[in-house]
C-alpha cells in the first residue's frame, strides 16, 4: 500500500513543549476521573481536562472555542455537574464490585482494542496534502471567521440546533418538575395519621423548646414535667450539628416551699 | 338415421323425478301415478320405436340423436348424443316395461310408506340414468348413466336409511361400484389416449388399429367396470347386502336391469374383446367363477330375498360367461338377460308378495306351506322357478343351455372348463332355486300364529303374472329362427361357431336335464321329506358355515381392504399432525427459542447495551483496519 | 369502458359507505354489503357478455403509470381463465353475504366491520385475478391477507387466533420467496433492455437454466402454499375450521385458486423451461396431495376439517391438470377451479348452517338429520355428490378432463390419481352415513331446517353445480383458447394418440 | 512535533470516556464519560481543522458544543428524575428496559 505517514509539516517548538507537558497530563487526568471512586474528584479531574483541552485549542488556532471550551464547558456544563451530584449526594461513590459478569476485562480489553485500533488507523492515514495551517484561514481574526461560516453556509444548523437548545430547556423543565404521585395529604389525613401511627403521648404535637433567658431557647431541649430534658424539642438538624447545649445549667432552682 | 324423439324416453321419467323430489310432500298423493304414468310413457316411446325401427332394414335400425356438445377440449370433443339400435332398443323395453310394471306392483307394495312419493321419484330417476347408459353413443355417456343408476340403486337400497345396518349396505354398494367406475374411467383414458375417440362408432372404427396390449387394457378395465356393477367376482360382495332396499328396487335394479349393465357393457365393446383375446377369456373366466360363486351361496342362504340376489349373481355370471365367448355368445347373453329379466324380476316380486303377506318376514325357514294362501303368487314364481332351472320349454332352458353349449365347443380345455363350470352351475341352480320353493310354498307351515299369510291385491299379482307370461314365452320367441340373433347381428358379430363342434346341442341339452333333475331330486330329498326345522341348525360343515357368511367375502374385503385401510387413514392422520404439521410447528418452536435465548442478551441493563455499541464500533474499525490493509 | 378497473371499485365504493354507518345499523350494513355484492356480480356477468371468446390476448386491459421510478404501472387485463375466476370471485360474495347473515355476529368486532373486510377482500380478489403487472399482482396477493386475517382472527370459533396467525405466516413466508424472485426477475429485465414488470414482455427475457429454476421455484412456492400442495397444506384445515362458514367458502372457494391461477399465469409463461424441468416433481406432488388428501379427509372428525381435506384432494386434481401440458388439463384446471369454488361453497355453507344449530361440527355430533332436517340434508348430499365428481354435475367433467389430459401424457400418474375417484366415495358417503343416516341421535330431535334466506342462498350454487355438469360450454369455451394458448406458450401441444402418432409416422 | 499527535490523545482520550461508560454505575460519572468522549472528537475537529486549513471542524466542533449541552441538560434532568423516584444514581437500577 501506500505511505501512509502523515505528511504534516512540524509545529513550533512552543507548541510541542506545550502539548509534550500537557498531553501525557491531560490523559492522566482523564484516566483519573474514569478511575476515582468519588464522584465530585472525577468532576474535578474532568474539569481539568476540559481546560487543557481549551488550551489545546487554543494552541491550534481555535481562539473562539478555546474560550467557548472554559466557558460553557468548564464554567457552566461542570457546574450543571456538580450541582445535581450536590442535589443526589456528594458523597455517593460506586461499589466497585462489578454486578454484570465479565463486563469489566471485557470492557477494558475492547476499549484497549479500539484505541489501539484507532491509533494505528490514524498513523496509517494520509491526506495526501501537507498541514496546510489556518493562518490564511485566520486572516480577519478567529471569531470573524467562524461567524462567516456559521451565518452563511451553516445557518440551517445554526436556527436548528437553537431550536434544539429551547427545546432541551423546555424539556428540562417539564421532567425536573415533581410530578405528585398522590394526592396531597390534607390537614385531616394529617392528624389522623398522627393517632394513628404515632404514640398518643405525640399525639397533641412535640414539645416546644424550652425558653430561657439566659440564652437563646431555640437550641436547648425543653425539661418535661418530670424534670428530664426531652430531644422531641429541638430540630433534629441542630443535634446533627452539635448545636445543643444541656438544659440543666440554665435550669432555676427548685423552690423549697415544703422545707 | 337420425329422431328427434330419442330424448324423450330420457326426460320423460327425469322429469317425474325432479317433479316429485322438488314438489316434496305437496305431491304425495298424486306422485306415484304421475311416475308410472311417465315411466309407461316412456315405454309407449320406447315401443313406437321398436316398431319403426321394425318397419326399416337391417342396416337401417340405429337411429341417433345428437343433443348437443357436451365437451369439447382439443381434440377430446363428446357430444351428449343418443343412439338407438338393435341391442339398446332390447335393454329399453326390457327397462321401461318391466320397470313400469314394477312402479305398479310398488303402488300397492308402498301404499303404507310414508315416504312412497320419494321411492318413485327414486324409481323414475333410475329409469331415466339407466335409458341413459343403454342410449348413450360413447362411453363417456354411458358412464354418466353408469354412475347415474349408481346413485338411484344407493338411494333406494339406503331408502330406510335410519337403520344403521341399511346405510351401511348403500354405502358399500356405492363404493364397490365406484371401484368399477375406476375401471370404466380408466377404460375411456386409455381409448382416448390410444385412439382419440371415446365414442362407440369411433371406438369400433379405430379398434383394428390399435395395439393389442392397449385393448387388452381397455378390455380389463372394461371387465372391471363390469364385474363392480354386475356383482361379478371379486367385486360381488354388495349384491347380498342390497337387498336392503325394498323388494320392488331388488327386482328391478338388482335382478332384472341394472346389475346387467355389465354384460351390456361388454357386449356394447364386443369390437373390443374380440380384439382382445386374453381380456375376453378372462371375462369367460370371472364369469364362470361367478356363476359357480353365486350357486354355492345361494345353497345356503335362508333369507329368500338374499338367496335370489346370489342367483342373480350366479344368473349374471351366466351372461358373463357368455359375452365372454365372443362372437358365437353375445347373443345368448343378451338372450339370457332377456329372460332373466323376466323370471327373475318375478320372482323377486313373488318374493315381495310373500313377505307383504309375512309381515316383511324374510327367512324361508318361517314359512312353508304357503301355496294355499297366496296362489298366485305360488303360480307365478313356479312358473319363474321352472324358468331358471331351465325346463324347457320355458325360457330359462333356451338361453342357458345355449350359453352352456356355446361355452363347450369354445374348444379345447377352456370349452370343456367353462362348460363343465356351466353344467355345474345349473345342476346347483337347480338345488338351490328348489329348496326356495319347497321352503316358502311346499311343505308345513312354520310360521306363528301372528301372521296372517294372504293373497297380494291385484296391483301386485297383476305385474306378476305378466312378468310370468314373458318367463313362459320370451324363450321361445328369442329362439324362434334364431329371431333375437338376427336381429342382433348387425351390432355385435354373430357367427355360431360350429366347426370342431364338441357337443351336440341335442346331448348338452339332456346332459343339462339330467343335472337339473339331479339338483331338484337332491333337494327334495333335503327339504320335503325330512322336516325343516324354524331355525337354522347350527352343527353344520365347515362349508356350510363358509357357504352362509357368503364365502367369506366380506371377511376378505375387511382383513384386505377395510381393516388396512383405515389402519393406513389412523397412520396417515397421525403422521400429518404429528410429522408434516409437526415440521411447521417446530421451526415456529425454534424460531420461539432462538428469540428468547437471544433475549437473554437484553439484560435490561444500560452498561451492557453501551458495551456491545463499543463492540459494535470495533467491529466497524476492524473492518476498516482490514479493508485499508 | 374501464370494466376492470370499476368491478374493483364497485365493492371498495360499498365498503367504505357500510363502514360510515353507525355500528348499531346491522341490518342495514348487511343489506348494503349485499347489494354491493349482488351489483357487482351483475357487473360482472355483463363483462362476461363483452368477452371476446376467441381473442387470447388479455381483454379489457388498461394501463397507467403508478411508480415510474420502477416502471411499476397499474396494469389490468384478462384472457379466459382470468375470466372464469373473476366470475367465480364476483358471484360466491354475495351468496357467501347472504349465506352467512349472521355469521359476523358475536365476533370480536362491529358485524359492519366483517362487511367492510368482506368487500375490500372482494376488491382485492378481483384485483389478483385482473393483474397484468407482476408487482400489481404482487401487491393484491399479500394485501388480500390482511382481511382474511381478520377475518380468521376476529370473527372465527375455537383457537382463531392461532389459525390466523399460522395462515398468515405460511402465506407471508411463501411470499416472502415470490417478493424475492419478482425482484430478481425486475433486475434481469433491467440488464435485459430497461426495467419492467410488465408480464409480457417478461416473458420475452432470456434466463440462464439455474436462474430460472431459483425464479420459478420462488414463485411455485408461493404458490403451492396458496392452493395448498402437499407438504405446504397444513395451515388450510387449521383456517378452516377456526373461520366462519363464509371465510372460508372465499378462502378455499376463491383464495386459494390464486395459487393455481397464478401457476398457470406465472410460472408457465415466465419460465417455461422451468416448468418442464420441474413438471415430475409437482406431478408426484399433485399425486401426493390428491391420495394423501383424501385418505386425511376419511381420516377425519370434524366436518370443517374434512372439507378442507378434499380440498387439497381437488387442488392436487387441479395442480395435476396445469402441468400435465395439454388442453384438456388445462381447461379441465381452470374449470376445475371454478367448479371446486361452487361445490365446496356448498358444502361448506351447508356444514356451517348444521353447525350454527347443532353448536358444534363434530360428526359424531349428528345423526338421522334427513328425518329432521329433510332440505338440508339433501342439499349437503347434493354439494357432497359434487364433490365426489358425480358425473351429471359440474366437478366430474373437470376432473374427468384432468384425468384424460393427464393419461394422454402421464398415465401413471393418470391412474394413480384415478384411485381418487374410489377414495371420494368414502370421504363423502362416510360422514353422509354418520350425520345423515341412521336413526336420530341425542340433541338433534330439535334442530330446524333451512329457512327461506338459507335456501335462496344455497340455490343458485346447486344450480350452477347441475347446470354446468351438463353443459360446460358456456365456460369451457370461453377457457379452451386461453388455455391452448398458455400451453403453447409453455412450449407444448398436446401428444398425438397412439394411432395417430403411428400414422404420423408412417 | 506533528499535529497528527492531537489526535492521537483524541483517540486515547475517547477510548478512555469508553471504558468509563460501560464500567462505571454513576450515572452522572457515566455522563461526564460521555463528555469526555465528546470533547475528544472535538479535538480531534479541531486538529483536522488545521491540517486541512479550513474552518468547517471548528464550526461542526462547535455545533457539537452545543448539543453537548442540550445533552447534559435534559440527561441530567432525566438523573434528577429517576433520583427522585428511586433515591439511587446507579444505572444499573434503571434496568426498566428489559421488559
Amino acid at each position: 500500500m501506500m505511505n501512509l505517514a502523515i505528511e504534516v509539516s512540524k509545529t513550533s517548538t512552543p507548541e510541542s513543549v506545550l502539548f509534550w507537558i500537557l498531553g501525557p497530563a491531560c490523559v492522566l487526568a482523564a484516566l483519573g476521573m474514569v478511575l476515582a471512586k468519588k464522584a465530585v474528584h472525577s468532576a474535578i479531574l474532568l474539569a481539568s481536562v476540559m481546560i487543557i483541552l481549551a488550551i489545546f485549542y487554543i494552541a491550534q488556532d481555535a481562539l473562539f472555542l478555546g474560550i467557548v471550551q472554559v466557558v460553557v464547558y468548564t464554567g457552566a456544563v461542570m457546574m450543571l455537574f456538580l450541582f445535581i451530584l450536590m442535589l443526589v449526594g456528594v458523597d455517593t461513590s460506586d461499589s466497585l464490585t462489578e454486578t454484570i459478569p465479565f463486563l469489566r476485562p471485557i470492557a477494558i480489553l475492547s476499549a484497549l482494542g479500539f484505541g489501539g485500533l484507532l491509533i494505528t488507523l490514524i498513523g496509517r492515514a494520509t491526506l495526501g496534502h501537507p498541514m496546510v495551517g489556518l493562518t490564511e484561514v485566520n486572516i480577519e481574526g478567529n471569531v470573524p471567521a467562524l461567524s462567516q461560516l456559521l451565518f452563511s453556509k451553516y445557518v440551517w444548523a445554526f436556527e436548528v440546533v437553537s431550536a434544539l437548545l429551547v427545546t432541551a430547556a423546555l424539556g428540562a423543565m417539564v421532567l425536573a418538575h415533581n410530578h405528585r404521585l398522590v394526592a396531597r395529604p390534607t390537614q385531616r389525613d394529617l392528624s389522623i395519621a398522627r393517632f394513628r401511627t404515632g404514640s398518643l403521648a405525640t399525639a397533641a404535637g412535640l414539645p416546644n423548646p424550652g425558653v430561657y433567658a439566659l440564652h437563646n431557647a431555640v437550641d436547648v431541649p425543653a425539661l418535661l414535667p418530670d424534670g428530664t430534658p426531652s430531644d422531641a424539642s429541638i430540630s433534629a438538624m441542630l443535634v446533627a450539628r452539635g448545636d445543643v447545649l444541656e438544659s440543666l445549667p440554665f435550669q432555676l432552682p427548685a423552690k423549697g416551699g415544703d422545707e | 338415421m337420425t329422431s328427434n324423439s330419442l330424448v324423450y324416453l330420457i326426460a320423460l321419467p327425469l322429469f317425474g323425478s325432479a317433479v316429485l323430489l322438488l314438489a316434496g310432500r305437496r305431491s304425495d298423493r298424486w306422485g306415484h301415478i304421475l311416475a308410472t304414468v311417465l315411466s309407461g310413457s316412456a315405454f309407449v316411446v320406447g315401443l313406437v320405436q321398436f316398431a319403426q325401427m321394425l318397419g326399416r332394414s337391417n342396416d337401417q335400425r340405429a337411429v341417433t340423436q345428437k343433443l348437443f356438445s357436451w365437451i369439447s377440449v382439443g381434440t377430446f370433443k363428446v357430444d351428449a348424443s343418443l343412439m338407438l339400435d338393435q341391442l339398446s332398443i332390447c335393454f329399453v323395453l326390457l327397462i321401461t316395461g318391466v320397470g313400469t310394471l314394477i312402479h305398479i306392483y310398488s303402488i300397492a307394495y308402498m301404499s303404507h310408506d310414508l315416504d312412497r312419493r320419494r321411492f318413485f321419484a327414486y324409481l323414475n330417476l333410475f329409469i331415466a340414468a339407466m335409458l341413459l347408459l343403454v342410449l348413450g353413443d360413447s362411453y363417456l355417456n354411458l358412464y354418466v348413466g353408469w354412475e347415474g343408476v349408481g346413485l338411484a340403486s344407493y338411494l333406494l337400497i339406503g331408502f330406510w336409511n335410519q337403520k344403521p345396518a341399511y346405510a351401511t349396505a348403500a354405502k358399500k354398494a356405492f363404493v364397490a361400484n365406484r371401484v368399477g367406475d375406476l375401471g370404466l374411467s380408466l377404460a375411456i383414458m386409455i381409448s382416448f389416449a390410444t385412439m382419440g375417440t371415446v365414442s362407440f362408432a369411433g371406438v369400433k372404427e379405430q379398434a383394428g388399429h390399435a395395439s393389442t396390449g392397449a385393448l387388452t387394457a381397455i378390455g380389463i378395465m372394461l371387465l372391471i367396470a363390469a364385474t363392480g356393477k354386475s356383482a361379478q367376482f371379486p367385486l360381488q360382495a354388495w349384491l347380498g347386502d342390497a337387498m336392503a332396499g325394498p323388494t320392488p328396487v331388488s327386482a328391478l335394479i338388482h335382478a332384472a336391469t341394472m346389475v346387467t349393465a355389465g354384460v351390456y357393457l361388454i357386449t356394447r365393446s364386443n369390437f373390443i374383446f374380440d380384439a382382445a383375446p386374453t381380456a375376453q377369456l378372462l371375462v369367460a373366466i370371472i364369469g364362470a367363477i361367478t356363476l359357480l360363486f353365486g350357486a354355492i351361496i345361494g345353497t345356503a342362504k335362508d333369507d329368500i330375498k338374499k338367496a335370489l340376489a346370489a342367483s342373480t349373481m350366479s344368473q349374471i355370471g351366466y351372461m358373463v360367461l357368455g359375452a365372454g365367448l365372443g362372437p358365437a355368445g353375445y347373443a345368448f347373453a343378451i338372450m339370457h338377460l332377456l329372460t332373466h329379466g323376466f323370471f327373475k324380476a318375478g320372482m323377486f316380486l313373488g318374493a315381495g308378495s310373500v313377505m307383504h303377506g309375512m309381515d316383511d318376514e324374510v327367512n324361508m325357514r318361517r314359512y312353508g306351506g304357503l301355496r294355499k294362501f297366496m296362489p298366485i303368487t305360488f303360480a307365478t314364481f313356479g312358473l319363474g322357478y321352472l324358468a331358471i332351472i331351465g325346463v324347457p320349454p320355458f325360457a330359462g332352458f333356451y338361453s342357458k343351455d345355449k350359453i352352456i353349449e356355446v361355452a363347450f365347443n369354445a374348444g379345447g380345455i377352456k370349452g370343456i372348463t367353462l362348460g363343465g363350470a356351466a353344467l355345474l352351475g345349473a345342476a346347483i341352480t337347480a338345488f338351490y332355486m328348489t329348496r326356495v320353493v319347497i321352503l316358502t310354498f311346499a311343505g308345513s307351515k312354520r310360521w306363528d300364529d301372528k301372521a296372517h299369510p294372504h293373497e297380494s291385491p291385484a296391483l301386485m299379482w297383476l305385474p306378476m303374472v305378466l312378468l310370468a307370461v314373458g318367463s313362459v314365452t320370451s324363450g321361445i320367441i328369442f329362439t324362434h329362427g334364431n329371431s333375437l340373433q338376427n336381429w342382433l347381428a348387425p351390432v355385435v358379430a354373430t357367427s355360431p361357431a360350429h366347426e370342431g363342434e364338441l357337443l351336440k346341442p341335442a346331448v348338452v341339452s339332456i346332459l343339462a336335464l339330467v343335472l337339473v333333475l339331479a339338483g331338484v331330486g337332491l333337494a327334495i330329498m333335503k327339504y320335503l321329506r325330512k322336516p325343516v326345522p324354524s331355525e337354522a341348525p347350527t352343527d353344520v360343515s365347515i362349508f356350510t358355515r363358509i357357504a352362509r357368511r357368503d364365502l367369506l367375502q366380506d371377511d376378505f374385503n375387511e382383513a384386505v381392504f377395510m381393516r388396512p385401510g383405515q389402519k393406513l387413514t389412523e397412520v396417515l392422520v397421525a403422521t400429518d399432525e404429528l410429522l408434516v404439521d409437526g415440521a411447521v410447528r417446530g421451526v415456529a418452536h425454534i424460531t420461539q427459542s432462538t428469540g428468547r435465548t437471544l433475549g437473554m442478551t437484553q439484560t435490561g441493563f444500560v452498561r451492557s447495551y453501551a458495551m456491545w455499541i463499543l463492540l459494535g464500533a470495533i467491529g466497524l474499525l476492524a473492518t476498516i483496519w482490514v479493508v485499508t490493509l | 369502458m374501464k370494466w376492470l378497473t370499476s368491478l374493483m371499485l364497485l365493492p371498495l365504493l360499498g365498503a367504505v359507505l357500510v363502514a360510515t354507518l353507525p355500528k348499531a345499523k346491522e341490518l342495514l350494513a348487511k343489506q348494503l354489503a349485499f347489494g354491493t355484492t349482488l351489483v357487482v356480480a351483475v357487473a360482472g356477468i355483463a363483462m362476461a357478455t363483452q368477452f371476446q371468446r376467441d381473442n387470447v390476448d388479455l381483454q379489457f386491459a388498461e394501463s397507467h403509470s403508478w411508480i415510474p421510478t420502477f416502471g411499476i404501472n397499474y396494469a389490468v387485463g384478462i384472457d379466459g381463465i382470468a375470466l372464469v375466476l373473476i366470475l367465480l370471485s364476483v358471484l360466491l360474495a354475495p351468496i357467501v353475504v347472504l349465506a352467512g347473515w349472521n355469521e359476523a355476529v358475536g365476533g370480536r368486532w362491529s358485524v359492519k366491520g366483517f362487511y367492510v373486510l368482506i368487500l375490500i377482500l372482494e376488491t382485492m380478489m378481483i384485483g389478483v385475478f385482473a393483474a397484468s403487472d407482476v408487482f400489481l399482482f404482487y401487491v393484491f396477493f399479500e394485501a388480500m391477507l390482511i382481511p382474511v386475517y381478520f377475518l380468521i382472527g376476529g370473527y372465527g370459533t375455537g383457537a382463531r387466533a392461532a389459525a390466523a396467525v399460522k395462515f398468515l405466516l405460511y402465506s407471508l413466508f411463501g411470499g416472502l420467496l415470490m417478493l424475492a424472485s419478482i425482484i430478481a426477475i425486475y433486475v434481469i429485465s433491467g440488464e435485459q433492455g430497461g426495467h419492467t414488470f410488465d408480464i409480457n414482455a417478461l416473458s420475452q427475457l432470456r434466463l440462464s437454466s439455474t436462474t430460472e429454476n431459483l425464479l420459478f421455484l420462488g414463485f411455485f412456492i408461493a404458490f403451492a402454499i396458496k392452493a395448498p400442495l402437499w407438504p405446504f397444506h397444513t395451515w388450510l384445515p387449521d383456517a378452516a375450521d377456526s373461520a366462519t362458514p363464509g371465510t372460508s367458502v372465499l378462502l378455499l372457494g376463491v383464495l386459494d385458486k390464486v395459487g393455481t391461477f397464478g401457476m398457470i399465469r406465472y410460472c408457465l409463461t415466465l419460465f417455461p423451461h422451468a416448468s418442464k424441468t420441474f413438471t415430475p416433481v409437482i406431478i408426484v406432488l399433485a399425486v401426493i396431495s390428491i391420495i394423501y388428501g383424501a385418505f386425511l379427509a376419511i381420516g377425519q372428525k370434524d366436518f370443517k376439517r374434512l372439507i378442507a381435506f378434499t380440498s387439497i384432494s381437488h387442488f392436487g386434481f387441479i395442480t395435476l391438470g396445469i402441468f400435465a401440458m395439454t388442453s384438456q388439463g388445462h381447461s379441465g384446471a381452470t374449470l376445475y377451479m371454478f367448479n371446486h369454488g361452487f361445490s365446496t361453497a356448498a358444502l361448506f355453507l351447508v356444514a356451517g348452517w348444521m353447525a350454527s344449530r347443532r353448536g358444534s361440527s363434530k360428526i359424531a355430533d349428528f345423526g338421522g338429520l334427513q328425518r329432521i332436517t329433510p332440505i338440508m340434508a339433501w342439499a349437503f348430499f347434493f354439494a357432497g355428490m359434487s364433490s365426489l365428481a358425480l358425473p351429471g354435475l359440474s366437478s366430474f367433467v373437470s376432473e374427468f378432463l384432468v384425468l384424460v389430459g393427464t393419461y394422454t401424457r402421464y398415465p401413471v400418474a393418470a391412474v394413480i390419481s384415478a384411485f381418487g375417484i374410489v377414495l371420494a366415495a368414502l370421504y363423502i358417503l362416510l360422514p353422509i352415513q354418520r350425520a345423515l343416516h341412521g336413526p336420530t341421535t341425542d340433541g338433534n330431535e330439535s334442530l330446524t331446517d333451512l329457512n327461506l334466506r338459507e335456501k335462496i342462498a344455497i340455490a343458485p350454487v346447486l344450480a350452477v353445480i347441475l347446470v354446468l355438469g351438463f353443459y360446460p360450454a358456456p365456460l369451457l369455451n370461453v377457457i379452451n383458447p386461453a388455455a391452448a394458448h398458455s400451453i403453447a406458450k409453455a412450449g407444448f401441444s398436446d401428444p398425438l394418440s397412439a394411432i395417430d402418432s403411428k400414422g404420423a409416422t408412417k | 512535533m506533528n499535529a497528527a499527535n492531537y489526535l492521537y490523545v483524541s483517540a486515547l482520550l475517547f477510548s478512555i470516556g469508553a471504558i468509563g461508560v460501560v464500567v462505571r454505575r454513576n450515572a452522572i460519572v457515566v455522563f461526564m464519560c460521555i463528555e469526555l468522549m465528546l470533547n475528544a472528537s472535538n479535538l480531534a475537529f479541531v486538529t483536522f481543522a488545521r491540517i486541512n486549513g479550513n474552518l468547517d471542524g471548528q464550526v461542526i466542533a462547535f455545533f457539537t458544543m452545543v448539543v453537548a449541552a442540550c445533552e447534559v441538560v435534559v440527561g441530567l434532568a432525566i438523573i434528577v428524575t429517576i433520583y427522585r423516584s428511586r433515591r439511587s444514581a446507579s444505572v444499573d437500577d434503571a434496568s426498566l428496559l428489559k421488559r
